[in-house]
């Protein structure tokens, strides 16, 4: 199995490999997303408390589990690079961590878009609200990092040591936050817990949360792909591909 | 290749060399303590001079201001020995990583966690704070300085040497300090209303112990990825 | 179609939310494609300087 | 056994660009390497990737045909003097080479006095190195030396700012050092007069 990962791992074999999957996933995502809008927009059933408004569902939780996902993958790289010294996993990181920040933006927008129809203000101190919000902290300041070291090496490990930080904190600023809400409010049931949803309810959820994690892996390709020509520029393989000319995108 | 020297002998040395440096560099010690206290006083001038209404938030009050006072002291932790050079010698001379990352964060906590306690007596009597509850606050800010030191000293090892690193530092660690800010504020005000808050105690004692067994690894590896 | 597009009267906010994550996404998507061209271009310098000069 | 230090086809990085690019050497006992080449060609580079302060991009450093990044980062083996010299400005130069002595892992040879008396620092033992001039400094920090018995030298420019005299004290040093089987690699622009280079490496 390691010799899988350490033959894709060469960052030439990546190009050309991830090169044949790029059609496949995006035909699947572009199937899956309007699949998945159909079923969120119209064939969900109105939910008989909020109305159409807990349509936003189908673009606030997909968003939030994958600024989440995001960032585990994002310490996967991290620890790959710290431990096991794979260049394609410090590429990676590098390449990964705006999307996460966007996914956190979009649930944290959306979050707050939701709230007002439900609690009447733009912002509500909800614990899972108030977690996002610090997870966005923790992506801008790996962002940071990055931004502020222009070593690529020994950005990448830096960044690395400051994102396994993160994730040893994620929990504890999660149920900090639940306490620290629970203990000011009282133990009511977080406003976004979905309640046992209807299963038409359920699939244009799971399969809108397959469609982000598609969308996730495309656009984290095209970054990685230009990260590698970059990184590889003085080689022999990147000097024939760029002076090929039917080459004009990636 | 000599191993007679036991850890504890050398973190003591690393420690005492560390406050003894900042020691003779006594401006760098005012600023943390000057911060802190300015910072509680602004806050009756933003609030309302009564003891009544400033009891009420004096928890909150004076746990922000002491971690951003210590949130201050944590750029110039590495500085001077990473320009200087003594970092790259300390690091070549062979010594473990963890007990200069350790001996850092004692040293960072003695010359700025322990002041902000001391000072934070008679500041939390200014803002109305009965004894008992100034107890707890104590106790809060002791455990919640030491396991800020730790993380600020890793995140301070990361951003050594960097453009602005100073801002850049406390960018980074400030959302690291909301779990101990949540705790040690809560336990005051909880203390306040006559709770005993054993259990915010138990868990600002919690992070601290997690933070001594993990972060000395991470301040290791950044301080040799900085250097690198 | 008028009922669909009024979402039950939340139409503001249901729709301000999905143009607002399929816009963030979008913008992703094109701020990535530009900036692999940009790369592509600045390889292309790169590699036609680098030519002359040996 | 004879110490012996393997660079095999070395390249090393520096902030995306590539500044050694497949550099091979092959030094063993009583070798004392001029390390030459224009500001920025690389010399601090290499010497820090000696001193496995720096990982290589590829190639690798082998010290008794041990690749050194994969050993533990022991440094027991060698003495290295950067141009920055590594003394910290607020402590006397006393305090600075005691604490360096008893924190290090190295085997030990002269005593702080021993040394400073030989580098004739005597009299500067307890002022703090911030008004040390910068002559000074540089004798203090090339202390370590002789503070310390390792096989491998790497020193980063040792004669610049400092006077003809200290120059000889200092060549006399390394002489002794690479005759009783040391390894030296000196990065300087002066020439040497006295010590006998057994190779030049010039880095472009």
């Amino acid at each position: 199995m390691f010799k899988f990962f350490y033959h894709y791992s060469s960052l030439r074999n990546f190009y050309f490999f991830s090169e044949k999957l790029m059609p496949f996933l995006i035909t699947i995502f572009l199937g899956l997303i309007i699949y998945s809008l159909y079923g969120a927009l119209i064939s969900a059933p109105a939910d008989y408390q909020q109305g159409d408004s807990f349509r936003i569902i189908y673009v606030h939780v997909p968003s939030a589990w994958m600024s989440l996902l995001v960032y585990m993958a994002m310490g996967l790289s991290a620890v790959s690079v710290l431990v096991w010294r794979v260049k394609l996993a410090e590429i990676t990181l590098s390449a990964i961590a705006p999307i996460g920040a966007t996914f956190t933006l979009a649930a944290l927008v959306t979050g707050s878009i939701w709230g007002k129809p439900m609690w009447g203000t733009w912002w509500e101190w909800d614990a899972r609200l108030t977690s996002e919000l610090v997870l966005l902290f923790l992506y801008l300041g790996v962002i940071a990092l990055l931004r502020a070291i222009d070593d690529r090496r020994t950005g990448a490990r830096s960044a690395s040591i400051l994102c396994l930080i993160g994730i040893v904190n994620i929990p504890i600023v999660h149920y900090s936050v639940e306490w620290w809400n629970t203990l000011h409010q009282g133990p009511t049931v977080s406003k976004f817990d979905s309640p046992s949803i209807h299963i038409d309810m359920l699939i244009p959820l799971l399969t809108m949360t397959v469609a982000f994690m598609l969308y996730f892996i495309i656009i984290s390709l095209y970054r990685i792909r230009s990260a590698i020509l970059v990184y590889d520029k003085e080689t022999q393989w990147v000097k024939d591909l760029i002076t090929s000319s039917k080459r004009e995108q990636i | 290749m000599r191993t007679d020297r036991s850890n504890w002998n050398t973190l003591f040395i690393l420690v005492r060399r560390d406050v003894l440096k900042t020691w003779r560099e006594s401006a760098d010690l005012l600023y943390p303590i000057m911060f802190f206290v300015l910072v509680t006083i602004l806050f009756p001038f933003a609030l309302s001079p009564e003891t009544l209404v400033l009891r009420s938030f004096a928890g909150g009050l004076l746990w922000i201001a002491a971690l951003l006072a210590m949130s201050v002291s944590l750029e110039n932790l590495f500085k001077t020995d990473y320009s200087s050079g003594a970092l790259e010698a300390i690091v070549l001379s062979g010594v473990s990583l963890l007990l200069v990352g350790l001996a850092k964060a004692i040293a960072n906590w003695v010359l700025s966690g322990l002041p902000i306690i001391i000072l934070a007596i008679p500041l939390a009597l200014s803002l109305g704070i009965d004894t008992f509850s100034l107890s707890i606050l104590l106790l809060s800010l002791t455990l919640g300085s030491a396991t800020i030191s730790l993380i600020g000293t890793s995140i301070g090892a990361l951003s050594v040497g960097l453009r602005s690193a100073g801002m850049l530092v406390i960018v980074l660690a400030l959302p690291f300090f909301i779990p101990i800010l949540i705790f040690g504020a809560v336990a005051t005000s909880n203390s306040q209303t006559g709770l005993i808050p054993e259990a915010e105690l138990y868990f600002l004692a919690g992070l601290l112990v997690l933070t001594v067994t993990l972060t000395p690894w991470a301040t290791a590896s950044a301080i040799r990825t900085r250097l690198g | 179609m008028a009922a669909f597009l009024s979402m039950g009267g939340y139409a503001a906010y249901v729709w301000s939310s999905y143009a607002i994550t399929f816009g963030i996404m979008i913008l992703l998507y094109v701020h990535t494609k530009r900036q692999g061209e940009k790369h592509l271009r600045w390889l292309r310098r790169h590699i036609v300087t680098r030519d002359n000069e040996k | 056994m004879r110490n012996s230090l393997e660079v095999k086809s070395l390249s090393v990085e520096r902030s995306n660009r590539g500044i050694i690019k497949d550099l091979s050497l092959s030094l063993t006992e009583g070798h004392l390497v001029h390390l030459k080449g224009a500001n920025g060609s690389g010399k601090t580079t290499l010497l820090r990737a000696l001193a496995g302060l720096i990982g290589p991009a590829q190639g690798g450093i082998f010290w008794n045909e041990k690749n050194i990044s994969e050993s533990l980062f022991s440094q027991s083996r060698l003495n290295y003097v950067s141009h920055s010299l590594g003394l910290a400005d607020e402590l006397t130069t006393f305090e600075n080479l005691s604490f360096l002595r008893s924190i290090s892992r190295k085997a030990l040879n002269k005593t702080v006095e021993a040394s400073l008396e030989t580098m004739n620092l005597k009299s500067l033992k307890d002022c703090r190195v911030a008004i040390l001039s910068a002559g000074q400094k540089q004798r203090a920090s090339l202390a370590q030396l002789l503070m310390f018995s390792c096989p491998l030298w790497l020193l980063d420019e040792p004669f610049n700012s400092l006077d003809a005299e200290s120059c000889n004290v200092i060549e006399s040093l390394i002489d002794d050092h690479v005759s009783n089987g040391g390894i030296a690699i000196v990065a300087s622009h002066q020439k040497f007069q006295s010590s006998t280079v057994q190779q030049v490496v010039e880095l472009q």
